[in-house]
């Protein structure tokens, strides 16, 4: 399954909870601070790992507090 | 002489220390003073500050209406305090956080990258003494030597954080003495 | 591409003032996706505490009513009482239902009031900056307990989930924990349940709900969901406490 | 029907279908009878497990609309002040009865008015009012409790009534006002009823920038003032032609009244003037009275409360002499008479 | 050291060896200190579950014949109103802080003085008055502090100490008092701890007969009326020759007399009355005062309660202006100088 | 002959102002007994609440004082703490410790706070007229529950002292009555190891006893005490409800 | 006109009901009435009164320390009031259970054994209502008629009641026109 | 075993605990009312029905609330 993620990042608090959660290792926290001065999270660059990439679990959008991240699943 | 300076940042920025750190050495220094944080964690997440007093007699408010010094750490705070502070008055901004600068042309501005600075001193949390370094040596409202005193007292009992804090208020202060600060 | 997760509309589109990795944060999103879910949103009103949770009304897109620290149950009951027919939930800290509130809480759940409390599990007074909490657990470092809390001094860490089982009017009562996706599920069926019980006028109704903060824990958020997964559920067990719509074996699970 | 009951009718007959209340003499009989009455009326009695709980369930319901009313004594009223301040800030309309007892500490049950100053001035925190009313008799119990909820809808503001165990317990002939059809009563846009076909809102007093908090306190003092303006309410009897004047609310005013008569019998022109609302205190209509009469007499039942409210409408005008009971014990019509003599005597009044 | 701080290390100087609190900001730094120092000087912290658990425990503790003290800020105050009349009835020593916060209702944290009445006029029932002491510097914090416990001791009363968030947060240098040997502090035979070696004697606040009720209310005026006398503590800055006076307390004396030194720059002829003790007002040293001064103005962080003892003082005497700021901001000097100036020009004083 | 039966020392020769045939005189006498039996008249501190035994420093010979309503258990801990090794109980009502005393009753509990409370459970307000109490049962007409007592709109009796059993400060917890001479005995034990557990500073006591009040119940007293041996029972089993004491398995009955 | 009575006894004797019948009666004559009873339960076995003032003008004070009437049910009461009443007034006493007499020569005095009276009618609870009966005989303060219809209303839910204490009522109003009663 | 009570009829209010509780039926409750206006208990006449009369056995007094019986037993 092929799915992506929109992380709002002026709604990101760095909490890294995404990071944790996502199966894939998709999400980082990046070294750029937002409006409210913390360090967001964001898609990784060079993908995940193992290359499989966002599959659209949702399990980082289930674990993140604000609500950042949306998530998008390709239809069958 | 009755000198009020706002200390401004988010809540982990240790901008509550710093003033608290002035405050002491200004006691030490046998002034007035008051110390004022900003209080209650009632609302989290916001922004913290606090406000020193200084003064050779007795100071009726603790509160600063129109500071004379202001530091910012981050961006809401310049926001919220340029309006503020006293024509003439002197803004320290840490460049690392705040991007904006004041509209206001009648006042002094200083500025320096105290996360950087600190980063390279390999202690991350100690932006804050860099630049209390940098403002002292500005301002020079106390002296050094009282500045040394007080963080010797304030963290008395870790040593560690001591050292760190000492050293960083130094390179806020030849920072500052060297590349001039001004904006 | 579909969306399949997003914010939930009874959850207004306004930023949190809660701390990183907040578990009140995950909790609101939780008892909103309930609400929607269950299309309640016209009949739902809600009780804040005070707590970090005070602004609760700047976030949940139902009717609310600001109850003084600790009487979330007493004005539920009041509201509850004109409106019958209404969902009426209380949000309430460690602190608010199981200090000051205690008495409140107690009543309300002997009355088997058919109301339901959220109950925020932190194990600290996060509002006021980290003081020690009923929920405390033994030994934990707060700023009213600067040597760890020690049980015949301070007070045990108070199981009042456990304790409001024994009450003849609370029908659920069930603990879950926010701290891993897995919790969230479980938190969210019990947010439910206890609502789809309510509204079948069983009595009271209580979710309690192991939640991180960080912040007075002084722990990374990460860490701080470790410690409630590996500390805090020594004390409190997760799981069904009382429910009296389980098979007669499963009613009072102590 | 005795004072309570009376009381208790009343409340219902206005519409009131909610009490919340915890048992404490002397005013059980108000709760025995909303047990029963209310039930009848498709009413709710709750007894809740404590003062503070019952506060608070009344601003429950009163968040959700309805009309409600809860009742105690002395020591209960201390501990519904937090609520009471709260039903202030976030301006809601309940009804609130005080059957006072004498005090301080658990003290005794007898008729005291030693919660003036309680009443009055807040005995919770923050700059906030309630109107008081202080009935002197069976009828008065009955419409000053049935006005009470209006006044509390109209400027959403609790309204208190302070009466103490005599008033409660004592039985006197009433005629009772037409029952309200509860559908009919004003709408509250502003209640939590569930956001159906409207936006949600919320009702809250935490108002975190000092800014907002301060305007919502003038607005508060606003409202204070038109209450101040357009509620206040006394009786004056036989104060014209009077060189003395007695001052008393409720139970002692009933006294004073005994008191007046004796003294004109002997020939003393006395009066009395009773208010009735007690915030806002009447203090126009006693400057008023002060502009013919020199001397006055404050009775109550406590040591000295209201008396200070008088000093302050006379602010220094006219000679003001306190006399007080605290503690329970009602002085009788001759003991009072006995010391308006005794001052028409010593300050060669008339 | 912040005032929160200064107030619990003056407690445990003068001898207090017992807290029982509930943490509500802004004066969690009081507890929290006390949770750290008093096991160390082998006393006694606890958190307790609810404000009227910890006054309740206070009464224990008095009972028991120890120092003890519990803080809080307005709402949790509300709910002490019982106890605080208990310990009144029961003539116990006890010292309670508030750091006054926004109110009614649940408000906000900044620094506010509308607990005023409260303080003053007992929030709770009954004719009971507790000492009321509001320091206006870190210095005073301690100091009156330090005498609070004797206060209460002597009298065996209640005594508030009343300040705000700012005084709590302030941080001033401080001298502070010797500490005092407990085992040396008076004796309090009245004291429950055990008959032993003496006949077995109660406390208690329940007095059923209505005339030995009076009879308790009227000693503890007798009291009253001598701590009135001895007592009254209150500071006069830049008095004698001004033609208006600013009466205020606490954080707002602060601030006038800020004002005072700017509207002396000006030449205009400003000093400050600030009542130390606000119950017992300092009413015949104002009242001195006014025999030299017809202007008064009084500036109070609350929609105007202090006021009335200033009018009661003066008793139309003098005229009396108001100016407050209700919800917890805290005006600047510059704000209080300027309406200053306004009044000499309007009024055309000087 | 000798004189086997007589008036303890540490009740002073006084005339109760009990109605005929109320369980407070009882009570008292029992009390008072273990008082004298263990010799501890000299370290006892009671604590009277508010409720028909408010005057009960009239009648016991030791140092009383007087607790405002429901906060005898706050009280007490004001006392224990700074006179620990004194012998502290609360005398209590029902509606004294398990309505308006609540939260106290419980959080001293949790403290384990080394204090005994003496618990009169008559299941209805005495002091104030025979209004509903906590542990007014199902059916039971009082003056605030006319029809009877409805457990969902009245609340449930209430079983205190199985909910404090949950908490971990509780030491010891028994519930007997003082209806026939048996129950009297058992009290007097329950009573005696209450005091034994407190002074040995093992956390909270309680003990719970079932006790009739003729006036409220409008029944004869002996009625009324069968009233308490076959109605009450069936709400408020008797017996050991926790003992810390007991051999493992006998520590929480419940 | 203005007449206050004090009825006094134990707690059961029924001295609250009698003093409510009689209120009862004079407002159905329409009269101003109060009707004050002791109050609270707060402590339990001690005395009962109640305070009944009759009159054809508002009445001002509920209170009588000065009774016109008092009636008398047991010992302590009449301890308690026999000092209080009026001079001329009139004090009735039940002889069943008042041993003692009042010392004072200058009030009036009715005895009736109310307790024997309603033990032959059967009914022991009756006794408060003979009194009554006698009460009205001699003092006429309202009319038989109207305690009756009182008595209608007030026990209209508990017929038995009722007949009883309307039998009761008579034989004291009987027992006081035949014996006298005078002391 | 021989027994006697003694019942201080001025602090009894016939509750009738002891009448009931005695084993051998030598309480009962009198017709005259004491000063408080209770009728009180007395020991009877004619002695228990069985003719074994007080055994001292305390049950009456373990059982009277007012504390209005004491008991005496013949010492062996
Ligand atoms: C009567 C009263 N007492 C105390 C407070 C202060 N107070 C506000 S929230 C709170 C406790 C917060 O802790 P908790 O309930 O555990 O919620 P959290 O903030 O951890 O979510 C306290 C003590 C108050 N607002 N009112
Ligand atoms: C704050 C407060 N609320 C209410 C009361 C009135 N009150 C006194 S005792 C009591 C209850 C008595 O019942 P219980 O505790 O069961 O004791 P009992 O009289 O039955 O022995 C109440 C409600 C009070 N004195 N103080
Ligand atoms: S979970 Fe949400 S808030 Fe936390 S780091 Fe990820 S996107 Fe940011
Ligand atoms: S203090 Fe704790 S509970 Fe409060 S918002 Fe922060 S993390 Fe959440
Ligand atoms: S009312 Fe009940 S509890 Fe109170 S004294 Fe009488 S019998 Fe005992
Ligand atoms: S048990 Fe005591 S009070 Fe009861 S009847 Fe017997 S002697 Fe009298």
């Amino acid at each position: 399954m092929k799915g992506s993620i929109k992380i709002d990042s002026s709604q990101c608090k760095g909490c890294a909870f995404c990071v944790e959660a996502c199966p894939n290792g998709v999400i980082e926290i990046g070294a750029k601070r937002n409006a409210m001065g913390y360090f967001y999270a964001v898609v990784k660059k060079d993908g995940a790992k193992d290359g499989k990439g966002c599959t659209g679990c949702t399990l980082c959008a289930v674990m993140c507090p604000e609500v950042a991240i949306e998530v998008y699943r390709e239809e069958r | 002489m009755l000198i009020k300076t706002i200390f401004a940042g988010f809540g982990g920025q240790g901008v509550l220390s710093m003033g608290y750190v002035l405050a002491y050495a200004a006691m030490v220094e046998g002034l007035q003073v008051t110390y004022l944080p900003s209080y209650g964690a009632e609302v989290r997440g916001g922004t913290a500050n606090c406000t020193v007093a200084i003064s050779n007699e007795e100071i009726a408010s603790p509160i600063a209406s129109a500071p004379d010094n202001v530091v910012v750490m981050n961006n809401p705070s310049l926001e919220k305090f340029q309006h503020q502070i006293l024509t003439g008055g002197v803004m320290f901004i840490n460049t690392n956080l705040v991007e904006s600068r004041p509209v206001r042309g009648d006042i002094v501005l200083y500025e320096i990258p105290c996360n950087d600075l600190a980063h390279d001193l390999g202690s991350d949390q100690s932006a804050n003494m860099v630049m209390l370094g940098g403002f002292i040596e500005k301002t020079g409202l106390v002296k050094m030597e009282s500045v040394r005193s007080a963080i010797g007292d304030v963290f008395k009992e870790k040593k560690k954080a001591k050292e760190m804090n000492l050293k960083a208020l130094d390179v806020g202060f030849d920072y500052m003495r060297n590349n001039g600060g001004k904006a | 591409m579909k969306k399949v997760f997003g914010r939930p509309k009874t959850l207004k589109p306004v930023p949190y003032h809660y701390c990183p990795g907040c578990g009140h944060s995950l909790l609101h999103r939780i008892v909103a996706e309930v609400i929607e879910e269950m299309g309640v949103e016209e009949i739902a009103i809600g009780v804040p505490p005070a707590g970090c949770a005070v602004l609760a009304y700047n976030y949940f897109d139902v009717d609310m009513g600001e109850a003084a620290h600790g009487r979330g149950a007493a004005l539920a009951t009041g509201v509850k009482r004109v409106l019958p027919d209404h969902l009426v939930f209380t949000y309430q800290g460690d602190g608010d239902i199981a200090a000051i509130g205690t008495a409140e809480t107690v009543h309300a759940a002997n009355r088997g009031e058919r109301i339901t409390c959220i109950f925020v599990n932190n194990a600290v007074y996060g509002m006021t900056g980290g003081q020690m909490a009923p929920t405390t657990i033994l030994g934990q470092t707060t700023t009213t307990s600067p040597g760890g809390r020690v049980g015949n001094r301070d007070g045990f860490p108070l199981n009042l989930s456990e304790m409001l089982a024994v009450t003849r009017g609370s029908a659920y009562i069930e603990r879950t924990s926010v701290t891993s996706p897995a919790g969230i599920r479980a938190t969210k069926k019990a947010v439910r349940k206890a609502f789809e019980i309510q509204l079948k006028g069983l009595g009271f109704t209580l979710v309690e709900v192991l939640s991180p903060c960080p912040t007075n824990l002084k722990m990374s958020p990460i860490e701080a969901c470790r410690w409630v997964d590996t500390e805090m559920v020594n004390y409190f067990p997760l799981g069904v406490i009382k429910d009296v719509t389980a098979p007669e074996e499963g009613k009072n699970a102590h | 029907m005795r004072g309570s009951h009376i009381v208790a009718e009343a409340a219902l007959r206005a519409g009131c279908r909610y009490y919340f209340g915890y048992p404490i003499t002397p005013q059980n009989e108000l709760p025995e009878y909303m047990s029963r009455r209310l039930p009848e009326v498709g009413g709710v009695f709750v007894q809740a497990e404590s003062e503070i709980a019952s506060i608070n369930m009344v601003i429950g319901a009163s968040m959700a609309g309805a009309r409600v009313m809860t009742s105690s004594s002395s020591p209960g009223i201390s501990l519904k002040q937090e609520g009471i301040s709260y039903l202030g800030g976030l301006e809601l309309p309940a009804v609130i009865v005080n059957m006072m007892r004498g005090g301080p500490g658990l003290g005794n049950i007898a008729p005291s008015q030693s919660d003036y100053f309680q009443a009055t001035r807040g005995g919770g925190h923050g700059d906030y009012r309630t109107i008081v009313l202080a009935p002197a008799s069976g009828q008065e119990l009955c419409d000053l409790t049935y006005k009470a909820f209006d006044l509390a809808d109209h400027y959403r503001t609790p309204v208190l009534i302070l009466a103490d165990g005599m008033m409660g317990q004592m039985m006197e002939p009433v005629r009772f006002p037409v029952l309200r059809d509860v559908g009919k009563l004003p709408r509250k846009p502003w209640a939590i009823t569930g956001a159906k076909g409207r936006k949600s809102h919320f009702i809250r007093s935490l108002i975190l920038d000092p800014g907002q908090m301060e305007e919502h306190n003038w607005k508060l003092m606003r409202k204070y003032e038109q209450i101040a303006d357009a509620e206040v309410r006394f009786e004056s009897f036989k104060t014209d032609d009077a060189d003395l004047v007695i001052v008393a609310f409720g139970t002692a005013a009933r006294i004073a009244k005994a008191a007046v008569k004796r003294a004109r019998n002997e020939g003393l022109k006395v009066g009395l003037f009773r208010p009735i609302t007690l915030w806002p205190f009447p203090k126009k209509p006693l400057q008023e009275v002060a502009k013919r009469v020199k001397h006055f007499f404050v009775f109550e039942l406590n040591a000295g409360q209201m008396v200070e409210d008088v000093q302050l409408a006379l602010s220094g005008q006219s000679d003001v002499f306190f006399y007080g009971r605290p503690g329970g014990v009602v002085p009788n019509p001759a003991e009072i008479s006995r010391i308006v003599s005794r001052q028409f005597f010593q300050k060669e009044i008339g």
